[in-house]
């Protein structure tokens, strides 16, 4: 067994409407960031999971997203392993 | 020449490019039969197009177009010298004194609750809160009527759970103080639960609006959120019976809604009203442009255009048909006063809201949509909104349910075990438990006006500026209508008119949430019509017209319906805020009063479903006349200042309501000592759910004057007992039986009972 | 005493905020957000709410508001500026405040009655109270949750500027007397000047008898009272 | 000018609370997860922005981040341009 962490990112469906990601895009507007065209709000969630191999680890978080951390109705998920880049 | 009357005509209008073509399937999938596509056909003189099916099926949806209930709605008494508006706005209207005027409603997200419990029941708020400030009116209250089935089950947990979220983050983000609601939990709404929102709002009398589209030419204004593809035919969708596989295919449907954008909705339309830049104000609810627009278009007996290419959308590429039935949350529609749009913008501007001019009013009677410049559908208005076939339908009674009546319960009349144990899984029982884990989620305090929060009989809302108050409350107990339908409604009625009294206000109107299974079931549309008959006979009893209301039908799983539940949501008024009361005892050595007589049934009562998981026999009877006479003598006593506490006697009978008494918030409970000598087995004593009753406490000196103004009323009266000091615990005395408990193994069964099971990480296990 | 009620979009305790003022004597006026100056005010209210729905985090959209700048040479110079919760929130996102307000460590909005401690009488804001003094007062939030750095957290013990704290009925910092998981039962603190006080719970609600309590009265007489005695 | 989709991850910073995270982190241990050893929840903020180049959406990013997107008392934060694998 090792120890991974995985990043798991929860995002609200296309086509829904993000309420949050719509103020955020508001106020960066008018702080004079005319260049933003788009902003959509989801969670990023970081689990340090002790697994057999990276694969087990990933198909785990996916269970636990369908289970637990992502709403089926409203949202979409993507699991990966953390990156390097991410962690700083 | 207004052809608004009614013969206005529809133009030829050619298929759209894209559009499916309309085959018998398409029509069904609609929603409609074949009479009512010939009808829409002879209305239209000709095949509708896509676009145009789309909005006949919306508009004759049983959510809009009260398909099935429309008949029986009419026999409701809708009048009384202080109604100002009576159904068919978007909230009824009463005059509350002093110049003021209240607006109120209550509505159903079932449906979207079901699917989505947070997003369900916070856009239901959303979409109640709206029907009330397009009145004119600021809303001041909310209140929230709840089913669920048992808590045992993960996902019934899950929807509560959610449910009660969305209801409080909806309610808070915007500021509107929940005052009061009721949740009952059991197996018969297990795959349909039940969200019925009410809102009250406060206004000057001259401050009411209507939503009637006048004046020719007068822009049409789409106002706050841009219109996506959420919701496509919710409307529809709420009439039709939930399936198995309701879950996958329903979820394009779930919309989100935007509290923050609603609060702002709401300054800004209630700065317009007060503007008098605009005519008319209409929220975009069911069925969206489509309803609001045509219904301003019928109410005002003139014609609407609109320019689908106009209206703000959230995502490229939507068609007329998608624009037109989206249910996008947060948007408004807007008559304004035609050259005054500037300040129309001007004060969305300031609230920081979008706002567009998407058409006109005309005089031509239609209802006439274009893309581009060209017609894409063409409809007269008013068969669109007033035409929708309705039907009256044979009802039967279901003989199960005759044979539940008429079952023989005297088997579980004797207790097993002591009757103190029993008190004790009543009051442990969520039904009975207290509430505290659901408002403690709620903001019951902005506003600085809740002169009673939830806990109490009624939540009450002070008018600032005068020594008045609003009351209001909901009810209705299911297991009895589910029994005997007509009974059953006026005992809703009867109990939320007590719960008034019980506060000290005066019963003025209601509203009601018809919450039933499919209709086109002879024995749900007997419950449908039996129901209806009895809310009609009590609310004639009692004085309190309906003002208006919801229906909301097919809430079946599988072909299981509901428990019938017409929600009653009633108001009353308080002349005079220093004379409200608690429910919950206040003083050592106050005398214990029992107004009003145990009639002796225990059928649908909660100690059959706690102690025999049983909804059966005969419920308790009403006596309307008696009951009215019941709550003209709380009221005196009230004006009287003779009261210390009162409280309506409900579910778990006469036990549960004195222990509920003695226990009040928590804080600082009481002991009792009372005991009754009626001719009744235990059981029935304690626990029965007899109807028209009402614990109240004195001064000892004033219990000689409280029994002499009961006589004066005819109302029986006796005293039953005392309060103590707490130390002195809870003996509650029949006969030769007793139940004794100590207030500690009270508290922890009556407020831990839903902590317990919900505090356990609502989504472990499923 | 001249009051502004600084009001953001989404704030809802804007008019019962003015209320309290206007009930103690104040002349109190609404500066929306979008406004520039605050010359001629004596005080500054920030309102409770749910300032932008509280989107990203409660009270950081709004305090990127024009007025901001205005509030924090306000409180700069040393004028009196309170926060009640969704104000706290943004004295805190503005710097004016120490520390953050995040979830209630239940992650439940909760409302209900607190009871609080007066922990100091000589600010602006608690000269009315008496020392140890215990309020009951209505609490109605989700991110009341206060909590910063350790050495901030000692800072603000040391120098004595936790001004209410959660507290059971006998007066006992207890944890179960702790609504949202604050650090040390705190529910309100000031600036090292002592000009600046945040809090969650909402005074403004604890006005008259009929709403359940009186005693959030103090606060408001204390602005009143020390303003009036200041030197001009 | 060119279109960029950034993503920006805003975390609880280390030691200091994280009642959700710590939440889920119970709820899983509870469905049976007993590998987890920690959770942490923070957002994943999606921009999509029109600028010069690749560094120059990075640099407003994190320049957005240190005005608004995170607080810098009890949050870090992360840019990275969209990756393909986290568009799933
Ligand atoms: N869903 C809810 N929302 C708000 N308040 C509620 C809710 N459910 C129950 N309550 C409140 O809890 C108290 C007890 O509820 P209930 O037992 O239904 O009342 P009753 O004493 O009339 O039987 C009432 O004050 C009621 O308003
Ligand atoms: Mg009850």
């Amino acid at each position: 067994m090792s120890q991974y962490r995985l990043e798991v990112r929860v995002k609200p469906r296309p086509g829904l409407l993000d309420p949050q990601g719509k103020a955020i895009h508001h106020s960066l507007n008018s702080l004079g960031w005319d260049g933003v065209a788009d902003v959509r709000v989801g969670k990023a969630i970081y689990i340090d999971l002790e697994a057999e191999s990276a694969e087990s680890a990933i198909a785990a978080a996916e269970e636990m997203c369908r289970k637990l951390l992502a709403n089926p109705v409203t949202e979409d998920f993507a699991v990966a392993l953390e990156q390097e880049a991410a962690a700083s | 020449m207004s052809k608004a009357d009614g013969t206005a005509t529809a133009t030829p209008v050619p298929p759209r490019a894209g559009d499916p073509e309309i085959t018998p399937e398409v029509v069904a999938d609609h929603g409609l039969s074949e009479d009512e596509y010939a009808r829409v056909c002879s209305v239209m003189g000709r095949e509708p197009t896509f676009t145009e099916l789309g909005v006949f099926s919306a508009m004759w949806s049983e959510h809009c177009g009260y398909k099935n209930s429309k008949r029986l709605l009419r026999l409701l008494p809708t009048r009384a010298p202080w109604v100002i508006q009576g159904p068919g706005e978007n909230a009824g209207v009463i005059d509350v004194g002093d110049g003021y005027a209240l607006a109120f409603k209550i509505e159903s997200h079932n449906h979207p609750s079901a699917v989505e419990p947070y997003q369900g029941s916070a856009t239901g708020v959303g979409g109640i809160l709206r029907d009330i400030f397009t009145m004119g009116a600021r809303p001041v209250a909310v209140l929230d009527s709840l089913r669920f089935g048992d808590l045992d089950s993960g996902r019934v947990r899950y929807l509560f759970d959610g449910v009660v979220k969305g209801v409080g983050d909806y309610g808070n983000c915007v500021g509107i103080p929940n005052i009061g609601g009721e949740v009952v939990f059991d197996r018969g709404y297990e795959g349909n639960p039940i969200v019925n929102a009410m809102c009250l709002g406060l206004m000057k009398r001259e401050e009411l609006i209507t939503a009637a589209a006048s004046g020719v030419g007068n822009p049409l204004m789409a106002v706050g959120a841009r219109t996506g593809r959420d919701g496509i035919h919710g409307a529809t969708f709420a009439s039709e019976e939930l399936s198995e596989d309701a879950d996958e295919s329903s979820r394009p449907q779930v919309q989100v809604g935007d509290p923050f954008t609603e609060k702002l909705l709401l300054e800004a339309s209630l700065e317009l009203i007060a503007s008098g830049a605009i005519s008319a104000i209409q929220d975009m609810g069911a069925a969206g442009i489509t309803s609001s627009a045509s219904e301003m278009a019928g109410r005002g007996g003139s014609g609407v255009e609109m320019e689908m290419t106009d209206v703000p959308v959230r995502e490229d590429g939507m068609t007329p048909y998608e624009i037109l039935l989206s249910e996008s949350q947060e948007r408004m529609l807007v008559v304004a006063e035609k050259g005054r749009e500037g300040e129309v913008h001007r004060i969305l501007e300031k609230w920081e809201l979008e706002a567009a001019v998407i058409g006109r009013v005309t005089d031509d009677g239609m209802f006439r949509v274009l893309e581009n410049g060209k017609v894409v559908a063409d409809i007269p208005a008013l068969p669109l909104t007033d035409g929708c076939p309705t039907y009256e339908r044979e009802g039967v009674e279901s003989a199960e349910i005759i044979g539940l009546r008429d079952m023989d319960l005297s088997e579980h009349l004797i207790p097993e075990g002591d009757l103190s144990k029993s008190l004790l899984l009543l009051l442990g029982s969520p039904n009975v438990a207290s509430k505290q884990w659901i408002y403690h989620q709620y903001d019951t305090t902005v506003r600085t006006s809740t002169a009673v929060r939830p806990g109490g009989d009624a939540g009450v809302v002070r008018i600032r500026g005068t020594q008045r108050a609003v009351a209001a409350t909901t009810d209705c107990n299911g297991r009895f209508v589910y029994l005997q339908p007509k009974t059953g409604a006026m005992a809703a009625v009867a109990e939320a008119a007590r719960n008034l009294v019980c506060v000290g206000a005066m019963p003025t109107a209601i509203t009601n949430n018809l919450n039933f299974g499919n209709p086109l079931k002879a024995h749900i549309y007997y419950q449908l019509r039996e129901a209806v008959l009895g809310m009609r006979d009590a609310c004639a009893a009692f004085e309190t017209p309906v003002t208006g209301g919801n229906v909301s039908l097919f809430n079946e799983t599988d072909g299981k319906a509901i428990y019938p539940t017409p929600v009653i949501g009633m108001v009353g008024v308080i002349d005079d805020v220093d004379r409200i009361t608690p429910n919950a005892f206040r003083n050592e050595g106050d005398d214990i009063v029992l107004l009003g007589e145990n009639t002796g049934e225990i059928g649908g009562s909660e100690y059959l479903y706690v102690t025999a998981a049983l909804v059966a026999g005969e419920p308790p009877s009403v006596d309307l006349e008696g009951e009215k006479r019941l709550q003209q003598a709380m009221l005196s006593l009230t004006h009287e200042g003779l009261v210390t506490a009162a409280h309506d006697c409900s579910q778990g009978g006469l036990a549960c309501t004195l222990a509920e008494m003695a226990l009040g918030d928590g804080e600082e409970p009481f002991g009792v000592e009372a005991g009754i000598d009626d001719e009744l087995r235990p059981v029935v004593s304690l626990f029965g759910e007899a109807q028209g009753r009402i614990v109240l406490s004195c001064n000892p000196a004033s219990t000689g004057a409280v029994l002499a103004s009961a006589e004066r009323y005819a109302v029986p009266a006796r005293k039953i007992g005392t309060v103590l000091g707490a130390d002195r615990g809870f003996t509650l005395k029949v006969r030769d039986a007793s139940v004794s408990a100590s207030l500690a193994e009270m508290t922890e069964a009556y407020f831990q009972a839903i902590p317990k099971i919900m505090d356990v990480s609502p989504t472990a296990e499923s | 005493m001249k009051v502004a009620v600084i009001t953001f979009p989404g704030s809802n305790c804007d008019h019962d905020l003015y209320k309290a003022a206007q009930q103690v004597g104040g002349d109190a006026s609404f500066v929306w957000h979008r406004e520039r100056g605050l010359d001629g005010f004596d005080v500054v209210l920030l309102p409770g709410g749910f300032s932008y729905g509280d989107y990203l985090r409660p009270g950081a959209i709004a305090r990127m508001s024009p007025i901001m700048d205005d509030v924090m040479s306000f409180a700069k110079a040393g004028g009196p500026v309170l926060g009640i919760c969704n104000g706290f929130q943004v004295l805190c996102e503005a710097g004016l405040l120490p520390g953050a307000l995040v979830r209630n460590d239940a992650l439940k909005f909760r409302s209900h009655d607190v009871r609080l401690r007066v922990e100091r009488v000589d600010t602006l804001f608690t000269s009315d109270y008496e020392l140890g003094q215990i309020l009951r007062v209505p609490i109605a939030h989700g991110d009341g949750n206060y909590e910063a750095d350790e050495e901030t957290l000692n800072a603000l013990e040391d120098e004595g500027r936790v001004v209410f704290r959660y507290v059971d009925r006998n007066g006992e910092a207890v944890e179960s007397a702790n609504p949202n998981g604050s650090w040390h039962n705190i529910a309100g603190i000031v600036n090292e000047s002592g000009n600046v006080l945040g809090m969650m719970p909402h005074p403004e609600r604890a006005m008259e008898e009929l709403l359940g309590s009186t005693d959030g009265v103090g606060v408001f007489t204390s602005m009143m009272n020390s303003l009036s005695t200041a030197p001009a």
